[in-house]
C-alpha cells in the first residue's frame, strides 16, 4: 500500500462576480497516493481547475476566496502555510502545467530562462548550472539540439515544442506530485498523442503521482488508474478507471460516455443527448445540481442534495438513484 | 533580427513624412488672407508701393506659391529657416537659443513625472482598490484637468509670493549671469564652471516649472502603469511564474513589469506631446526661454518664418522620439524583431 | 469551452442580462457613480451657462472704476478686476464660451473624423492610404502646437480658434474609426452575413457601423475635457477668445499683470478645472462601462 | 441513406480548387513575398443527401476549402459546380442569387452573431434579404424556425448574449436554414461547445438532414464525430486531400500513413482497449503552409518515405472503387 500524497477535505471556493456569488467549488474531497494517476473529469466551468488552482493557492483574491477545506500535502496542510512556505513546495513539490501552451510562457523571457528559473528558486542552483540542467531537461523531454535553444523566445517554438517545455519546466525539480491542467487540449490530435507519450513515459521513469485535468474520457481511459467526476463544483463520481467506464453510476456519468461518439464503433448509433445545461451556482443548493437534466430523478433528489455514497468497492457516486434498477438507493 | 536595417529603414520612411509635415505647415501659413507684409514692415511704409514692391521680391512673396515652397524647401535642406520678422535674427539661431531650456526643462519634468508616476501605478496595481489606488485615480484626474497656466501662476502666488520659499519665474536668479554656454543646460554648464551658487539657483528655479510640467506625464503614467500592469498580472505567464514558486517580488518586477512597459513605453513617447503643449504654458507662466515661449512669441506676432520653424522643430523633435520609443520597442519586446 | 473567464473558467452566461447591448451599456454608465459625478459638474455648469443673466448680480462688462481691483466681499463674491467689473458675473458668463465651444469642437471632430476614417476603412485602397498619411501628417504636431500656428495665422477669434482646434483633432478620430471598421469587417458575424447573401450596403450599415461606434463615444467623452482645456489654454495666450469677453482662459491671463489680486486668476481657473474635471470623470465612467472585459462576451 | 442515392446525382462538383493567401510586406510600397497555400488542388463530389467529412489538424486548409466552396474567398484556380453552376465564374448580383441554396455554420456561436441584433432579425434576416417574405411572414417563419431547432419562439426579442453557447449554436442553424438551402457546409460546428451540448447540436443536425433531404459538408478535427456523422470522409493534410473514401472503409482500412497515423492517436473512452492499443507517434510539427514540402506534403513526418516522396507529389488515384489515396507507397 502506496502512502498517501495528498488528501483534499471539504475544499469550497467561491468567486465573487458581478451576478453575484458563484460558488464554484463545493465540498471537494479527494486523495492522491503516491505514484498513482488521478483523472478529474468535467466540462468547463465544473470547477475542476479551481480545486487544483485553490489547493495551490493560485486563485486570484479578490474575486476568488477558499472558504473552507483542507490539503494536507504529506500530512501538512497547504491551505494554512504561510506564503513562504507554500511558495517553496509550488514549483518543487507539486508542479503545475497548465492548458495553454501560447500564452502561458512569458512572452519576453527566453524559453532557457522560463525553465532554469525553479532550479534557482528552489535548488539554489547558479545560473550556470540551471542553463546546464534546462539543457538537459529540454533535451529529455524532445525537444532537439535543446542547449542551441536555450536562448529562443516562447514565439519561435511551436504549441506542441512549448508545451514540451512546460513539462520540463514542471519537472526540473523530481516533484513527487504533477498536476497537468488540459495540457493537450489546445493541440492538434497527433501532437496531443506526442504529449501523453511523454508524460506516460515521464512519470514512469520518475514514478510521480499525476493529478490529470481534462473534459476527454478518452485521455483519462489511457491514463489515469482513478478518475473523479465533476459537475457544478461537485464531484459527483469517483471510481477505479475500468470500473468507472465498465459501470458508471452517476446518470451524468452515464449520460456524457452515452453522448460520446466512438472512433471504434461502427454503425450510426444515435447520441444520448443530456439536454439543458450545467447551472451556475448562485446558492449552494438544496437540491442534486444534475436534477433540471436528469432521466432518472426521483422525489428525493429535489429535496436533498446527495453526497458521495459507496456503490461497491472503491466506487461511489454521488445519487439518490441506483441507476442499475432505477430504484431509490437508501 | 536586424535593429539596424530596422532603424535605417524607420529613417527613410521619415523622409516622405516631412515632406508632408512641410508642405502641411507651408500650406497653412500662406493661404491665409492675412498679408506677411503688414508684420514685415512698418505701418507707414505700407502706403508706399516703391517699398511694398520691395519687400515682397526680397521676401519672394511675388512667385507663384508653389515656386515659394520649393524655395522653402531648399532652405531648408541648407539649415535655413529664413529670417524671423519679429527679432530680424535667422530662425535657426534663435531655435539654438532656446531650444536647450526646453530640453532641460522637459528632462526635469520628466524624471520627476517617472519617478513618482511609475511606482504610484505599480503599487495601484498590486493593491487595487486600495487608498493608494483611490490617491492615484485623483491624481490622474487632476492632472489631466487642471490647466497648467493657472495652477503654474497658483504656486508661484503661493511659494514665491506669500511663502518666498523658492524663486520667481526665470531660469536663474536676474542678478548671476548665467553659466558659460557648454552644453545649453544651466544645471549641468554651471557645474562644469564649479559655480555652486549659480547651480543652486539653477536647482530652485527649476523645481515649480518641472512640477507643474510633469504633472501631466505623471497623471498619465501613474495611470497606464496601472491598467497595463493589471492586464499583464491577469495574464497566464504570471500564474505560471507563481505555479513555478517564485517569490511575489521577482513574479512583479521581473515578470510583469517588463511586460507592462510595453505599452507604457508608447504612451510615454505619446506623452511628449502633452509635454510640449505643456511646455508652451508652463514656460509662457514662468519666463522660461524655451522654444513653447519662443512659440508664443511668433504665434501673437504673426511671424510666420519663426512660426514654421518653431513649428516644424517639435513636429521633427516628435518624430524622433516616436523612432525612440520603436526601438526601444524592438529591444524590450522579442516578438516583434522578427518582423 | 468559451463559456468562461480567462483565468478562472467561471460561466458568465446568465438569465440576468435580459435586455440589448445598448441598454445595457448605458446602464452601465448610470451605474457608475464617477461618471454619474462628472455628469452631475457638467449639468451644474450647463444650468449655469442657460441661466447666467438670472444668476450673474452684474453686467459682466459694467466697468466701475472707482471699484477696481476689490477683494471679494459680500458685494462681489469673487472680487473685481482692474476695470471693476464684477468678476463673479464674469466667471457666470464664461460658461456659456467654454462649455458650448467644448461640445462643438469635440462633436464636428467627431463626426468628420468618424466618417472620413470609415469610408477610408471600407473602401481601403489608395484612398485610404491617401486619408491616413495626411492624418499621420497631421497627428505628428503635438495639437496645440498646430492649433497655435493655424490660429495664429487666421488671426485671433473664437471662430478661427474652433476651426484650428476641428482640424487638429479629426484625425484621431479618423484613425480610431478606421481601425474599428478593419476589425468589424473581420467578424464572423459581418462573414456570415455575406454568405446569406447580404448586399455590401446592408453589411456596412447593419453589420459593421453599428458596431465600432463604442470607443468612439468613449474617445469623445474622454476627448471633450481636454478640447475645453485646450480652448482655454489658447485665449490664455491671446489666440482664442479676445477681451473683453468674458472668457476664463482669458481671464486667467488678464489676472496674472496684477499678481496680488490672487482672485482675479483663482476663480475662472478653479471654474476650468471643475469643468474639465466633470468631463473627465464622465469620460473616465464611460470608459469603464464600455470596457468589454466589464460587459462579459 | 447513402446507398439509396444514385451516383451521378452529385450535388456539388469541386475540381481543382487552389486557394492560396498573399503574404505582403513593406509600408508604403506592398509586394507580395510568399504566399499561404492553404488548398492546392482540391477535387471532390458531394452527392445530393450525404454528410462528407473534412478532416485534418489545425491549418490543414479545411476551413478555407469551406469557405472558397462558398466563394466567400474566390479561388485562385478551380471550378466548383453546384448543380451544375460554376460558382466560379459568377460575380455580384447572380452569386448573391445563388448564395440561397448553400449555407454555412460557424464554428463561434459567439462571434457569428451580430451582437446588436435580436436572435428574431438574425433569422429574419436572410428572408428578408432575398426577398422570400415581407415582414409578418417573416416573423412568423422565424417563429417555426426556432421551433425547429428546439428553442422558444418567444426568444425573438432576446439578443445573442443572453444565451449558452449550444443555444447560440441553434440560432446559427435556424439562420443557415432559413433559406432552405440544399447545401450545408457545417465549418467545425461542435468543437466550441462542451461535451454534453456537442451531441444536442449533433442529433439536431442529423434530424435536420433527414427531414430536409440536406447535404452537409462537415468540417472538424474530431475524428470521432466525423465518423458518426459522414457517409464519406476527406482527410486533408497542408491544403492536399490525402485520402478519400466511405466512412466504414477508412476508418477500418485507412490506406495513408498520415490517415492511419491520425487515426492511432484519437483517445478511445475504453480503457481497456487504450491499454492494448498500439500507436503511431508522429515526430515533429506539421511544416509550414508557407513553404511548404515538395513533392508529397506529408513526406518530412511520413515513417514510409523514401526518396520520390520528395521528388514528384503523389498523383490523387482511385486504389479501389470510391477510394482515393495520394501516396508513393500504397
Amino acid at each position: 500500500m502506496s502512502e498517501l500524497l495528498l488528501n483534499v477535505k471539504d475544499l469550497r471556493t467561491r468567486f465573487h462576480t458581478r451576478d453575484g456569488l458563484v460558488h464554484a467549488v463545493n465540498g471537494v474531497s479527494f486523495f492522491v497516493k503516491e505514484g498513482e494517476t488521478l483523472g478529474i473529469v468535467g466540462e468547463s466551468g465544473c470547477g475542476k481547475s479551481v480545486t487544483v488552482m485553490s489547493i495551490l493557492r493560485l486563485i486570484p483574491s479578490p474575486p476568488g476566496e477558499v472558504v473552507s477545506g483542507e490539503a494536507l500535502y504529506l500530512g501538512r496542510d497547504l491551505l494554512k502555510m504561510s506564503n513562504d512556505e507554500i511558495r517553496h513546495i509550488r514549483g518543487s513539490q507539486l508542479s503545475m502545467v497548465f492548458q495553454d501552451p501560447m500564452t502561458s510562457f512569458n512572452p519576453v523571457m527566453t524559453i532557457g530562462h522560463q525553465v532554469a528559473e525553479p532550479l534557482m528558486a528552489h535548488q539554489e542552483m547558479t545560473r550556470k548550472q540551471a542553463y546546464a540542467r534546462a539543457a538537459e531537461l529540454l533535451n529529455l523531454v524532445g525537444i532537439p539540439n535543446a542547449s542551441e535553444r536555450l536562448g529562443d523566445y516562447p514565439h519561435q517554438f511551436s504549441g506542441g515544442m512549448r508545451q514540451r517545455a512546460m513539462i520540463a519546466m514542471a519537472l526540473s525539480c523530481n516533484p513527487p506530485l504533477f498536476i497537468a491542467d488540459e495540457p493537450s487540449t489546445a493541440l492538434d490530435v497527433t501532437i496531443q498523442a506526442q504529449i501523453l507519450d511523454l508524460v506516460k513515459h515521464l512519470r514512469d521513469e520518475f514514478g510521480m503521482a499525476v493529478i490529470w485535468i481534462t473534459h476527454d474520457l478518452g485521455i483519462i481511459a489511457g491514463l489515469a488508474d482513478r478518475v473523479a467526476v465533476m459537475y457544478a463544483g461537485f464531484i459527483i463520481e469517483e471510481a477505479a478507471v475500468d470500473d468507472l467506464y465498465d459501470h458508471p453510476s452517476h446518470p451524468y456519468t452515464i449520460g456524457l460516455l452515452g453522448s460520446l461518439p466512438r472512433m471504434d464503433e461502427s454503425g450510426q448509433r444515435r447520441l444520448t443527448s443530456i439536454e439543458g445545461m450545467p447551472p451556475v451556482l448562485y446558492q449552494p443548493p438544496t437540491e442534486c445540481p444534475f436534477l433540471s437534466r436528469c432521466t432518472y430523478k426521483i422525489d428525493r433528489c429535489s429535496k436533498e442534495n446527495p453526497s458521495l455514497m459507496p456503490v461497491d468497492d472503491d466506487h461511489r457516486a454521488a445519487c439518490w438513484v441506483d441507476t442499475t434498477t432505477g430504484k431509490s438507493r437508501a | 533580427m536586424n535593429l539596424f536595417a530596422h532603424i535605417v529603414r524607420r529613417l527613410l520612411l521619415m523622409i516622405p513624412m516631412l515632406i508632408g509635415i512641410t508642405l502641411l505647415l507651408f500650406i497653412v501659413t500662406h493661404m491665409v488672407p492675412t498679408n506677411p507684409l503688414t508684420v514685415i514692415l512698418p505701418e507707414k511704409s505700407l502706403n508706399d508701393p516703391e517699398i511694398v514692391k520691395a519687400a515682397t521680391i526680397k521676401w519672394g512673396l511675388d512667385k507663384p506659391l508653389y515656386q515659394q515652397y520649393l524655395i522653402y524647401l531648399g532652405n531648408l535642406l541648407h539649415g535655413d529657416m529664413g529670417v524671423s520678422f519679429k527679432t530680424k535674427n535667422p530662425v535657426t539661431f534663435d531655435l539654438e537659443q532656446f531650444l536647450p531650456a526646453t530640453v532641460e526643462l522637459s528632462i526635469a519634468s520628466f524624471i520627476f513625472a517617472l519617478l513618482i508616476g511609475l511606482p504610484l501605478g505599480i503599487i495601484s496595481a498590486l493593491k487595487s482598490g486600495s487608498i493608494v489606488d483611490h490617491f492615484t485615480r485623483v491624481i490622474a484626474l487632476l492632472g489631466a484637468s487642471i490647466p497648467p497656466f493657472w495652477s503654474g501662476l497658483i504656486v508661484l502666488f503661493i511659494f514665491w509670493f506669500k511663502l518666498r520659499w523658492l524663486p520667481g519665474p526665470g531660469r536663474i536668479d536676474a542678478r548671476m549671469a548665467a553659466p558659460p554656454t557648454v552644453t545649453g543646460s544651466f544645471l549641468i554648464d554651471s557645474l562644469l564652471a564649479h559655480n555652486m551658487p549659480a547651480f543652486w539657483s539653477s536647482v530652485t528655479h527649476l523645481i515649480l516649472p518641472a512640477i507643474i510640467l510633469g504633472w501631466f506625464t505623471l497623471a498619465i503614467t501613474a495611470r497606464i502603469t496601472r491598467s497595463s500592469m493589471l492586464e499583464v498580472l491577469q495574464m497566464d505567464y504570471i500564474r505560471t511564474a507563481r505555479a513555478k514558486g517564485l517569490t511575489e517580488w521577482v513574479v512583479v518586477i521581473f515578470h510583469a513589469l517588463r511586460n507592462a512597459l510595453i505599452p507604457l513605453i508608447t504612451i510615454i513617447g505619446l506623452a511628449f506631446a502633452g509635454l510640449m503643449s505643456g511646455a508652451i504654458m508652463t514656460e509662457t507662466i514662468f519666463s522660461w526661454p524655451g522654444i513653447g515661449r519662443y512659440a508664443v512669441m511668433a504665434a501673437t506676432n504673426l511671424d510666420f518664418p519663426a512660426i514654421m520653424g518653431v513649428t516644424l522643430l517639435i513636429a521633427v523633435l516628435f518624430m524622433f522620439i516616436n523612432l525612440t520609443v520603436d526601438i526601444i520597442y524592438t529591444i524590450i519586446d522579442p516578438r516583434i524583431r522578427e518582423m | 469551452m468559451t463559456e468562461q473567464t480567462a483565468n478562472i473558467g467561471i460561466p458568465v452566461i446568465s438569465a440576468r442580462q435580459s435586455d440589448s447591448p445598448t441598454r445595457r451599456r448605458i446602464r452601465a454608465v448610470t451605474h457608475n457613480p464617477m461618471a454619474m459625478a462628472g455628469l452631475a459638474i457638467i449639468i451644474f455648469w450647463s444650468v449655469v451657462a442657460i441661466f447666467s443673466g438670472v444668476i450673474a448680480p452684474y453686467d459682466p462688462l459694467a466697468q466701475n472704476v472707482e471699484d477696481r481691483l476689490a477683494a471679494p466681499s459680500a458685494q462681489h463674491l469673487f472680487g473685481t478686476d482692474e476695470l471693476g467689473r464684477d468678476e463673479f458675473s464674469r466667471v457666470i458668463y464664461g460658461s456659456r464660451i467654454s462649455l458650448p465651444v467644448g461640445l462643438l469642437v469635440i462633436v464636428f471632430a467627431m463626426v468628420v473624423g468618424s466618417l472620413i476614417g470609415a469610408s477610408a476603412g471600407y473602401v481601403g485602397g489608395i484612398y485610404d492610404l491617401l486619408i491616413m498619411r495626411v492624418a499621420d501628417i497631421t497627428l505628428a504636431f503635438p495639437p496645440i502646437v498646430l492649433a497655435l500656428a493655424i490660429a495664429a495665422v487666421l488671426g485671433p477669434s473664437l471662430n478661427n480658434a474652433l476651426i484650428a482646434m476641428i482640424v487638429v483633432w479629426w484625425p484621431e478620430f479618423s484613425r480610431l474609426m478606421r481601425g474599428q471598421v478593419l476589425s468589424v469587417k473581420n467578424n464572423e458575424y459581418v462573414a456570415a452575413a455575406t454568405i446569406i447573401g447580404i448586399s455590401r450596403t446592408q453589411i456596412l450599415f447593419k453589420h459593421i457601423l453599428p458596431n465600432t461606434f463604442a470607443p468612439i463615444l468613449v474617445k469623445a467623452s474622454l476627448d471633450a475635457g481636454s478640447v475645453i482645456l485646450t480652448i482655454a489654454a489658447m485665449s490664455f495666450i491671446g489666440l482664442g477668445v479676445v477681451p473683453p469677453t468674458p472668457e476664463w482662459g482669458s481671464m486667467v491671463s488678464s489676472g496674472r499683470f496684477v499678481f496680488y489680486s490672487w482672485w482675479l486668476t483663482t476663480f475662472p481657473g478653479l471654474a476650468i478645472m471643475t469643468v474639465v474635471l466633470g468631463f473627465n470623470f464622465f469620460g473616465d465612467g464611460v470608459r469603464d462601462a464600455f470596457d468589454p472585459r466589464m460587459l462579459g462576451s | 441513406m447513402t446507398n439509396q442515392i444514385l451516383p451521378s446525382s452529385n450535388l456539388l462538383r469541386v475540381n481543382g480548387l487552389v486557394k492560396h493567401f498573399p503574404i505582403y510586406k513593406g509600408f508604403i510600397f506592398q509586394k507580395q513575398v510568399g504566399a499561404v497555400h492553404a488548398v492546392d488542388n482540391v477535387s471532390f463530389d458531394v452527392k445530393r443527401g450525404e454528410t462528407l467529412g473534412l478532416v485534418g489538424e489545425s491549418g490543414c486548409g479545411k476551413s478555407t476549402t469551406g469557405r472558397t466552396i462558398l466563394q466567400f474567398y474566390r479561388p485562385d484556380a478551380g471550378h466548383v459546380y453546384m448543380e451544375d453552376v460554376d460558382l466560379v465564374s459568377l460575380k455580384g448580383e447572380d452569386l448573391r442569387k445563388m448564395r440561397r441554396k448553400m449555407q454555412m455554420i460557424f464554428q463561434d456561436p459567439y462571434a457569428s452573431l451580430n451582437p446588436r441584433m435580436t436572435v428574431g432579425e438574425i433569422i429574419a434576416e436572410p428572408l428578408l434579404a432575398h426577398h422570400l417574405a415581407d415582414r409578418k411572414e417573416a416573423i412568423e417563419k422565424v417563429g417555426s424556425l426556432l421551433h425547429l431547432v428546439g428553442l422558444n419562439p418567444a426568444y425573438y426579442h432576446r439578443y445573442p448574449h443572453e444565451f449558452s453557447g449550444g443555444q447560440r449554436q441553434r440560432v446559427g442553424v435556424a439562420r443557415a436554414l432559413s433559406l432552405e438551402p440544399s447545401l450545408i457546409v457545417c465549418d467545425e460546428p461542435i468543437s466550441a461547445l462542451d461535451v454534453s451540448i456537442q451531441a444536442q447540436v449533433v442529433n439536431l443536425l442529423e434530424d435536420l438532414q433527414a427531414q430536409f433531404n440536406l447535404t452537409y459538408i462537415f468540417i472538424a478535427h474530431d475524428l470521432s464525430m466525423v465518423r458518426h456523422i459522414s457517409d464519406r470522409v476527406a482527410v486533408m493534410y497542408l491544403g492536399v486531400i490525402m485520402e478519400l473514401t466511405d466512412r466504414e472503409e477508412l476508418y477500418t482500412h485507412p490506406l495513408h500513413p498520415y490517415t492511419q497515423a491520425l487515426l492511432s492517436a484519437v483517445p478511445i473512452p475504453d480503457p481497456k482497449k487504450e491499454r492494448r492499443r498500439q500507436r503511431i507517434i508522429l515526430q515533429g510539427d506539421v511544416p509550414s503552409p508557407v513553404n511548404p514540402p515538395s513533392g508529397c506534403r506529408f513526406r518530412t513526418r511520413c515513417p514510409l518515405a523514401a526518396p520520390i516522396c520528395a521528388e514528384q507529389a503523389p498523383e490523387f488515384r482511385e486504389i479501389a472503387t470510391d477510394h482515393h489515396v495520394a501516396c508513393h507507397m500504397v
